[in-house]
């Protein structure tokens, strides 16, 4: 087994850091991300390429690796347009703000333990913050403004509309996505990501927390609107969601950070879930591999899987319904994850305070109290007069009872088959006639 | 991590048993909110409400007759001595009939709040249904009798013209849908808030507890099922200005820990004491501190809101700002006043003294000249809050007992007093306007009197508990060496009974007008607590000695 | 850079949060006028939690965020109600209750 | 203490950098030509309703809903995280403490749940 | 004696209830008044009980048939009750004109939507309290009934008065409440320095009394103030009078004998029984003041009298003037002098109420109080006149009358102490037997006028005199029919009170021999030598 640094020790070693190390860090940390995402672009094509039988892009350089390179230089030479209607300063900043915290998340991301540089003894770490988890939290948080602010400026409606799903839908992630990285911390005990790698020295969280983790995954890939959750850029409902209005460079910031974002989440699946740069079971047992800079492969490896399983998923799933997605997230992800949250608290709490009779006794009586509980809830939906009725007011609002009217059945036979395509495109005016009362 | 200097708090249950109560008690009835099915809830929320402020009660009761002695809990968060049990008896005493009120659907044809919208739509599909019956009907022959129906809809129809007649019956359905019943769990939330503001022993909880019981009353002023454009606007009043006082509140709270170190009162005070501090922060804190409690008493220069929520509010809930945040305040005020600054009272009661004075003569000169019911009595409750502060800045055992008397007794006054606004109806719900008030007397001569009976209390005329809680009040203020006060308060308490005297005069010596209001025959539910109120008011002025007996001689921990 | 300097800033900021109340029309301005003073003193206790070396600030800022927070939740409720029914959130249309 | 945030700062401080850059060249790496159809709000071809300007749209309610939900889910979080970061310390006092607080809010989520605010239709 | 006392107390009280239950009913609204009456006459049966059971031996108790039980602990308030004989007094007088009030109401027409029933329980309330206000030896009780006698009243003015009665019921109240709560700083004050003085707050009359009067100066006065300034404002003294004469004008006749007979005593029972006693010093040092104030009310009242055209009014203004006499003689503290002004109180009820009875009858008659509207009333109503003539002199205490005998001792007592306000009031007399005559002889007197003519209301001026002036006599006997003279009910309900005119004015021994133990009492307690036994005069 690997040494594992006692918690607190990667701050006291980033603290040392001379500021040219810092810079450099930075720098590296930054273009590192750039060509990331020029290669994910690439990758991202190839493989749903793949997937789709085709070969994707492969003219520009070795397996058309230039490609996304050629895109971007092609995407500064475009015309920049901005609405008459926009709203100026802010249509201007957005992009920045989108920007912004995409990059900042990834200071604190451990992707190395203890190296030296240049003589200096230091962590692959630009910093390790005692609240480093918060930052990736405060980052993905801030992004969102870029967004709701693109939208909102760009004096248009489609954008508006696009830029209220994607925030709607990243504060509704937010939630659960929180939510399962504290059960992390309840087993770290620390808020410091490089101190959560290294608690997992002894087993990786995605073992111990597996619900937190699936939860993660999945909020994952809605915070960053990813398909099957693109719905904020749904074409086929809203054009091209909150960044109809831009062109030019502003539109490459924005395509940038939602791929430095995808990076990002999934460095920090990879911290928080997979042991961050510690190398996997059978390999960890060779010595030597987590020390010096091998961790840096380990780290890219599980980040680069978590990016495949994101390709993956785009060229799988269907995207889905805004209703569905966004039930999906309030009322499962966050009672489970709540649920789970509490459970583990609670486990943590009383291995520590109990012994393992009373353990015993403790879950037998939760297990009768659930079993009854189970049996007390009614079988079917309630009955139909429980239900609530639509609302009406006063309000000049269009009526909420608008039946869609049936298909012929000779369609419907002929539909059936491709069910899943068609409801992609049932939601439209999802937004605009959600005027309920409640 | 940063290690808990602190031992894990321990909680006296038998202590905070009333909060407990309460705010589970609110929890539960969101949980019920949510459960139960819409025809039985209103039932139900009732009943439990009810259940939990008695039980509140009768642990109050238990707690002061036990003679357990006065504790903080909850890390000092609380203190449960004499006052605070006093307090806490008068907020839930005081909360029945609020909630009695609250819940009445006799007086307005399913309560004075907001349709509960999915009763409403059940009620409209089913008119819809019998409407498609009826025109079914009118094809196969039956016209003639349809048609009649259809007419008398219309003439029905609250303000009929230009619709038609299936929509008048609609909105006579509509009508008589009961109105939202999450106000149980409001009502719940705010009596915590109260009751823990009332015993709060630092600062911080002693916000938190202003907020839980302000944020329900926000909502609450805003949900009227009639003149819907001035609930609201009350609404947004009470909360905007409410929000600005609490956080004069809250910022008085940080200058005052950056003073002391701790928002506990009892270190505020001992930090006053003997300090080197700089008294900027002290009297900094202490002055925007005052704005916020101030704020929520409705006294003097800072009642902005009073008169306006007050008439916009529905009428119910009116009743229960005005008697139960009135009890939270003073009892935080008194709190504050004794246990913090007791020891730097001769410093800051000079400004005290002007506010008292603005306050009564606010609320007696600006109550002179409103010429509608409820705002009268908003105005001379800002005239009585100027009574009350002569009591609570007497810090006095005398002045405390007083001021919690009169709490007691002004608490019960102005409930029943409400609950008898809200009888006096106009064709478009209550009929506040003065003018509307005139022949009374002749019209409901049991109404009539005990709106006279309940002026004369305000007003203070002996034998009503309003005179015995004034003599209490000013005897108190008069040992402490407030003469001045005294006779400033005497005068205004004889210029707001011109105001009072005005409503008598118009209620018994005017012919009623033609098209007068109509006075609705009060439900049991309104009955009682209007019964209660006048009943309490009689007995506090002609027998105050049980409870005078229980104000005396309590004192403040700490 | 002293503390105290966290002070004054604090202070300007409840300052224009209050001025801004008094001044502006709009409801929802007034209302984010209000969560403006209360973070400056939040700003406050926390300046006042390093001065002091306690961490009694900084618990309390949290608990000003927790209650912050409800207050944004209620008054953007009662706000969003007044508005659809009457179309604007000016605090000078409102004006049926006067004297 | 706070040389740990140094980093954050510099990195901060080159993301904006480069962003503010991009933003403000683009316009002068492009071409430019003027076009009246360009600078009106892209509404699928036809003239655009003049609805939804900037900040003055009317926003559907369903989203202030999930915002202020979010607000109060957010705001448990807060007090959960430090919660979960010394939940040794606290032991079994303080998990009771954080099992009541999550129930309260989850009775306060059932409630939205059962009257449909967590609906989009 | 105590249970009888309170049976005093509580029989009015009972009474009011039983009517006021009843006035929901039309057609219980004579048994109403039946049973009211009954109430009140049963009272007058106890008073006259009472009087024969008080003792006049010099040694006898302050207070008597007193009873005393806790209230409020907490304030040191109890229910007490005790009667000395200037309460007796005035009980009594209350006792005798509220049953003469309610059988000359029975007549009135009541404005639409009144009840006699109401009216009648209005004014038995109010006699029940005025029992308690006269017996209460707790000057806690004390103020709590003196406030609460505000409210019958001001619903007796309020719904029963004139036209202007809103306005005049609510400055009545207004003036006395703020008067009240003026006194009630001065009770709190009292309170506070007993608490403090003997460790323990209490209200009991007695225990004060020996408390209050060794107060220093500078305590007394401002607590005097207090209760001078309720007092005064009751009793009208001048600058504090200007309700009276709107309440007094707008009052049914029967309220204005119970407000100017009955309630305003209270005033000057109040200087007696708490300015007085409680404040010795203060009284002393303030006594010019007040003097001044009741020669000014003497002369002021008696001019302004002589100016009215109103009947009521003019009559509320000779009341001031005579209270400004009750107070002289009761500041000048000779034992002569403070005897003199308890009668003069009996005595001056008596002649109110049988002014305003009188000219009750004339405006029952002409249908209005303007003394301009009649003229020669003695041609066609000589009765009527006569009764306004014994009832007139009554009131400028002519010899053999009443009120001479209490003017004539206030006089002689004040001389010596105050020889200079004494020959000031004097002039007042002047003043009052001008003004009385000239009324006499502009409504009695002369050719028949106006109302009187035609005996219907006021608009009838204008048709006045036609019949005057062609000679012809023959309306006369048509007018005379209509205006009419006293009838046998109207005599028998005049007879009382006549009788205790002329009976008062040759025997005052009785009610002086009552009165004498505590106006001696009195002296004791201002703490001034009394001139009279001074100087060896027999009175």
């Amino acid at each position: 087994m690997n040494p594992v640094p006692p918690p607190g020790y990667t701050q006291s070693l980033i603290a040392d850091d001379p500021f040219w190390l810092t810079l450099i860090k930075v720098l590296v940390i930054f273009v590192l991300l750039m060509l990331i995402t020029l290669f994910m672009i690439w990758f991202e094509r190839r493989v749903v390429g793949r997937m789709q039988q085709r070969p994707g892009p492969n003219w520009n350089g070795p397996f058309g690796l230039l490609q996304s390179l050629a895109d971007g230089l092609k995407l500064a030479f475009k015309e920049d347009i901005r609405p008459v209607l926009a709203d100026k300063a802010v249509f201007f900043i957005a992009p920045v703000l989108s920007v912004v915290p995409a990059f900042v998340a990834w200071s604190v991301i451990p992707l190395g333990p203890e190296v030296s540089i240049f003589g200096e003894q230091t962590a692959l770490q630009l910093t390790d913050l005692p609240v480093g988890v918060l930052v990736v939290l405060a980052c993905s948080s801030i992004g969102v403004y870029g967004i709701v602010l693109a939208g909102w400026a760009s004096g248009s409606p489609y954008p508006l509309l696009g830029s209220l799903r994607s925030a709607a839908q990243v504060i509704s992630y937010e939630l659960a996505l929180g939510l399962s990285i504290i059960a992390v911390v309840l087993y770290a005990g620390s808020l410091s990501t490089a101190d959560i790698v290294a608690a997992q020295s002894t087993g990786w969280y995605v073992w111990l927390l597996p619900v937190s983790f699936m939860i993660f995954a999945v909020s994952m890939v809605g915070e960053t609107n990813r398909a099957p959750f693109d719905l904020p850029e749904a074409e086929s409902e809203l054009v091209g969601g909150f960044h109809t209005e831009y062109s030019s460079l502003k539109f490459a910031l924005f395509f940038l950070a939602e791929y430095v974002n995808m990076v990002t989440l999934s460095a920090v699946a990879t911290t928080l879930f997979l042991g961050g740069w510690m190398a996997p079971w059978p390999l960890s047992l060779i010595p030597g591999v987590n020390e010096g800079w091998w961790p840096l492969l380990w780290f890219f490896g599980k980040t680069l899987a978590f990016l495949f399983v994101y390709v993956w998923l785009r060229g799988t799933l269907p995207r889905q319904r805004y209703d569905q997605f966004m039930r999906l997230g309030w009322k499962l992800l966050i009672p489970v994850s709540l649920v789970w949250l509490m459970l583990v608290a609670t486990l943590r709490v009383l291995r520590t305070e109990l012994t393992t009779g009373q353990i015993l006794v403790v879950g037998g009586i939760a297990l009768v109290i659930l079993v009854g509980a189970a049996l007390l809830i009614p079988d079917q939906a309630p009955p139909e007069e429980d239900k609530e009725p639509p609302v009406i007011t006063d309000y000049p609002v269009p009526p909420l009872d608008l039946a869609v009217p049936e298909t012929p059945k000779r369609r419907r036979r002929a539909v059936a088959g491709k069910r899943d395509d068609q409801q992609a495109t049932e939601t439209v005016g999802a937004g605009t006639s959600g005027e309920g009362d409640r | 991590m940063s290690p808990l200097t602190s031992a894990m708090p321990t909680i006296d249950y038998g202590a905070i048993a009333p909060v407990l109560i309460v705010l589970g008690g609110a929890c539960v009835s969101v949980l019920l909110e949510a459960l139960l099915p819409w025809r039985v809830r209103g039932r139900v929320q009732l009943g439990f409400t009810l259940l939990v402020v008695v039980a509140g009660l009768l642990a109050v009761i238990v707690r002061s007759t036990s003679g357990a002695p006065a504790v903080t809990t909850l890390a000092g968060a609380l203190a449960v001595d004499g006052p605070a049990l006093f307090l806490w008896g008068t907020l839930l005493a005081l909360a029945i009939p609020s909630v009695l009120l609250l819940a009445d659907r006799s007086v307005e044809p399913g309560g004075a709040f907001v349709a509960d919208p999915v009763a409403l739509g059940e009620a409209e599909e089913k008119e819809k249904a019998r409407e498609a019956r009826v025109a079914v009907g009118a094809r196969s022959g039956g016209g003639g009798r349809s048609r009649a129906r259809t007419g008398g809809g219309d003439g029905a129809g609250r303000d009929g013209a230009g619709r038609d007649g299936g929509r008048g019956r609609a909105l006579r359905a509509r009508d008589t849908v009961e109105g939202h019943t999450e106000i149980h769990p409001f009502v719940l939330f705010a009596l915590g808030g109260m009751l823990v503001f009332c015993a709060a022993d630092d600062l911080l909880t002693m916000f938190i507890a202003l907020e839980v019981l302000s944020l329900p009353l926000y909502l609450l002023c805003g949900l009227a099922r009639r003149k819907r454009l001035m609930s609201q606007e009350s609404a947004v009043k009470y909360f905007l200005l409410g929000a600005f006082s609490s956080a004069f509140f809250l910022y008085g709270l940080a200058l005052l820990y950056g003073y002391a170190d701790s928002v506990k009162l009892a270190d505020i005070s001992q930090a006053a004491a003997g300090s080197l501090r700089p008294d900027s922060l002290l009297f900094g804190g202490l002055a925007l501190l005052v704005v916020g409690l101030m704020f929520k008493a409705s006294v003097g220069p800072f009642h902005t809101w009073t008169p306006d929520v007050y008439q916009g509010a529905p009428t119910s809930v009116t009743a229960f700002m005005a008697a139960c945040t009135k009890v939270a305040a003073f009892g935080a005020i008194l709190r504050v006043f004794t246990v913090a600054f007791g020891s730097t009272v001769w410093e800051w009661r000079g400004v005290l003294w002007a506010v008292a004075i603005a306050s009564m003569v606010i609320g007696a000169v600006l109550g002179l000249t409103q010429t509608d019911v409820k705002r009268m009595i908003a105005y001379s409750s800002v005239a009585h809050a100027g009574f009350l502060l002569l009591g609570a800045m007497a810090i006095t055992p005398a002045g405390l007992s007083a001021t919690l008397f009169y709490l007691l007794a002004y608490g019960f006054t102005t409930v029943a007093l409400f609950g008898l606004v809200s009888l006096v109806r106009g064709p478009d719900g209550e009929a506040t306007h003065l003018s509307a008030w005139a022949g009374l007397g002749k019209r409901s001569p049991v109404v009539a009197a005990a709106v006279t009976f309940l002026m004369l209390a305000l007003a203070g005329i002996p034998l009503t508990s309003g005179f015995t809680a004034k003599f209490a009040v000013f005897s108190a203020a008069l040992a402490d060496g407030m003469t001045p006060l005294v006779i400033v308060a005497l005068v205004v308490s004889a210029v707001a009974a011109f105001f009072y005297l005005r409503l008598i005069v118009l209620m018994y010596f005017s012919e009623p007008a033609a098209d007068g209001p109509t006075v609705s025959v009060p439900g049991p539910f309104t009955t009682v607590a209007i019964t209660l109120g006048v009943v309490v008011t009689l007995l506090l002025g002609v027998v105050p000695t049980a409870v005078l007996g229980w104000a005396d001689g309590l004192s403040f921990l700490g | 850079m002293s503390p105290t300097i966290y002070l004054l800033l604090s202070a300007l900021l409840f300052a224009i949060g209050a001025v801004g109340v008094l001044v502006r029309r709009n409801a929802i301005v007034v209302f984010m006028c209000i969560e403006l003073m209360l973070n400056a003193v939040n700003l406050t206790l926390v300046t006042f939690a390093r001065i002091n070396g306690s961490l009694g600030g900084q618990i309390m800022a949290f608990f000003v965020m927790v209650v912050a927070a409800a207050e944004v939740v209620v008054g953007l409720s009662i706000i969003m109600a007044i508005f659809r029914t009457r179309r604007t959130t000016s605090v000078d249309d409102a004006n049926l209750l006067k004297y | 203490m706070l040389d740990l945030y140094v980093p954050l700062i510099v990195m901060f401080a080159l993301a904006a950098a480069f962003g503010l850059f991009s933003v403000t060249a683009a316009p002068f790496i492009g071409p430019r030509r003027y076009n009246r159809a360009k600078l009106d709000a892209y509404e699928c071809g036809i003239e655009p309703s003049p609805q939804p300007i900037a900040g003055g749209g009317r926003i559907p309610v369903a989203y202030y809903l999930t915002a202020m939900l979010f607000i109060l889910f957010d705001i448990e979080m807060v007090f959960l995280y430090p919660f979960a970061v010394n939940i040794d310390a606290l032991g079994l006092f303080g998990l009771v403490e954080i099992v009541l607080f999550v129930a309260t809010v989850a009775f306060a989520y059932a409630y939205v749940w059962r009257r449909g605010g967590l609906d989009w239709s | 004696m105590s249970a009888l006392l309170l049976a005093l107390l509580l029989l009015p009280l009972i009474g009011a209830a039983v009517c006021g239950v009843m006035a929901g009913r039309e057609n219980l609204d004579r048994a109403a008044r039946a049973v009211g009456l009954g109430f009140s006459a049963v009272s007058l049966v106890l008073v006259v009980i009472v009087w024969s059971l008080f003792s006049t031996a010099p040694d006898a108790p302050r207070f008597q048939g007193s009873l005393s039980v806790e209230w409020i602990p907490a304030f040191g308030v109890s229910f007490a009750l005790g009667l000395d004989g200037i309460a007796l007094t005035m009980i009594a007088l209350l006792s005798v004109l509220v049953p003469i009030v309610l059988v000359f109401a029975a007549a009135d027409k009541l404005p639409p939507g009144r009840t006699g029933a109401g009216f009648t329980a209005l004014i038995l309330a109010t006699q029940g309290v005025l029992v308690g206000v006269f017996a209460a030896t707790d000057v806690f009780l004390f103020y709590v009934l003196f406030e609460a006698m505000l409210i019958p009243m001001y619903f007796l003015i309020g719904r029963f008065g004139g036209p202007r009665r809103q306005y005049a019921a609510v400055k009545f109240f207004l003036y006395s409440f703020l008067g009240g709560l003026i006194m009630l700083a001065s009770v709190i004050g009292l309170f506070v320095a007993s608490d403090t003085r003997l460790g323990q707050g209490t209200f009991d009359w007695t225990a004060l009394q020996g408390m209050a009067a060794q107060l220093p100066l500078s305590t007394q006065i401002p607590l005097f103030l207090g209760f001078f300034a309720a007092f005064a404002i009751k009793a009208p003294l001048v600058p504090f009078h200007t309700w009276l004469p709107d309440a007094g004008a707008e009052a049914p006749i029967a309220g204005s004998i119970i407000l100017l007979g009955l309630l305003d005593k209270v005033g000057t029972f109040g200087f007696l029984r708490y300015t007085l006693p409680l404040f010795p010093a203060a009284s002393r040092e303030l006594a010019p003041l007040v003097l001044t104030l009741a020669v000014i009310g003497v002369l002021y009242g008696a001019l302004l009298a002589a100016a009215q055209t109103d009947l009521k009014r003019f009559v509320a203004y000779t009341s001031i003037a005579h209270f400004g006499f009750i107070a002289l003689g009761i500041f000048a503290f000779s034992s002569q002098s403070i005897a003199g002004s308890a009668l003069y109180m009996v005595n001056h009820g008596i002649s109110t109420a049988m002014l305003f009875l009188v000219v009750g009858l004339l405006i029952r008659r002409g249908g209005t109080a303007d003394m301009t509207e009649y003229g020669g009333v003695g041609r066609a109503a000589p009765l009527l006149a006569g009764m306004f003539l014994v009832a007139g002199l009554s009131t400028i205490a002519l010899p053999g009358t009443n009120s001479f005998i209490s003017e004539f001792l206030v006089l002689l007592g004040s001389f010596p102490n105050q020889p200079a306000f004494t020959v000031i009031a004097t002039v007042g007399i002047v003043f009052a037997a001008l003004y009385m005559l000239w009324v006499f002889q502009r409504t009695m007197t002369g050719p028949l006028r106006g109302a009187a003519v035609v005996g219907d209301g006021p608009g009838a001026a204008s048709a006045a005199t036609f019949g005057t002036e062609t000679g012809d006599d023959s309306w006369m006997r048509r007018t005379t029919a209509r205006f009419g003279d006293l009838n046998r009910g109207e005599i028998a309900l005049l007879t009382p009170l006549v009788a205790l005119i002329l009976v008062l004015g040759f025997f005052p021994g009785p009610v002086l021999e009552v009165l004498d133990p505590t106006v001696a009492a009195t002296m004791s307690e201002v703490g001034v030598p009394d001139p009279v036994t001074q100087n060896g005069v027999a009175r």
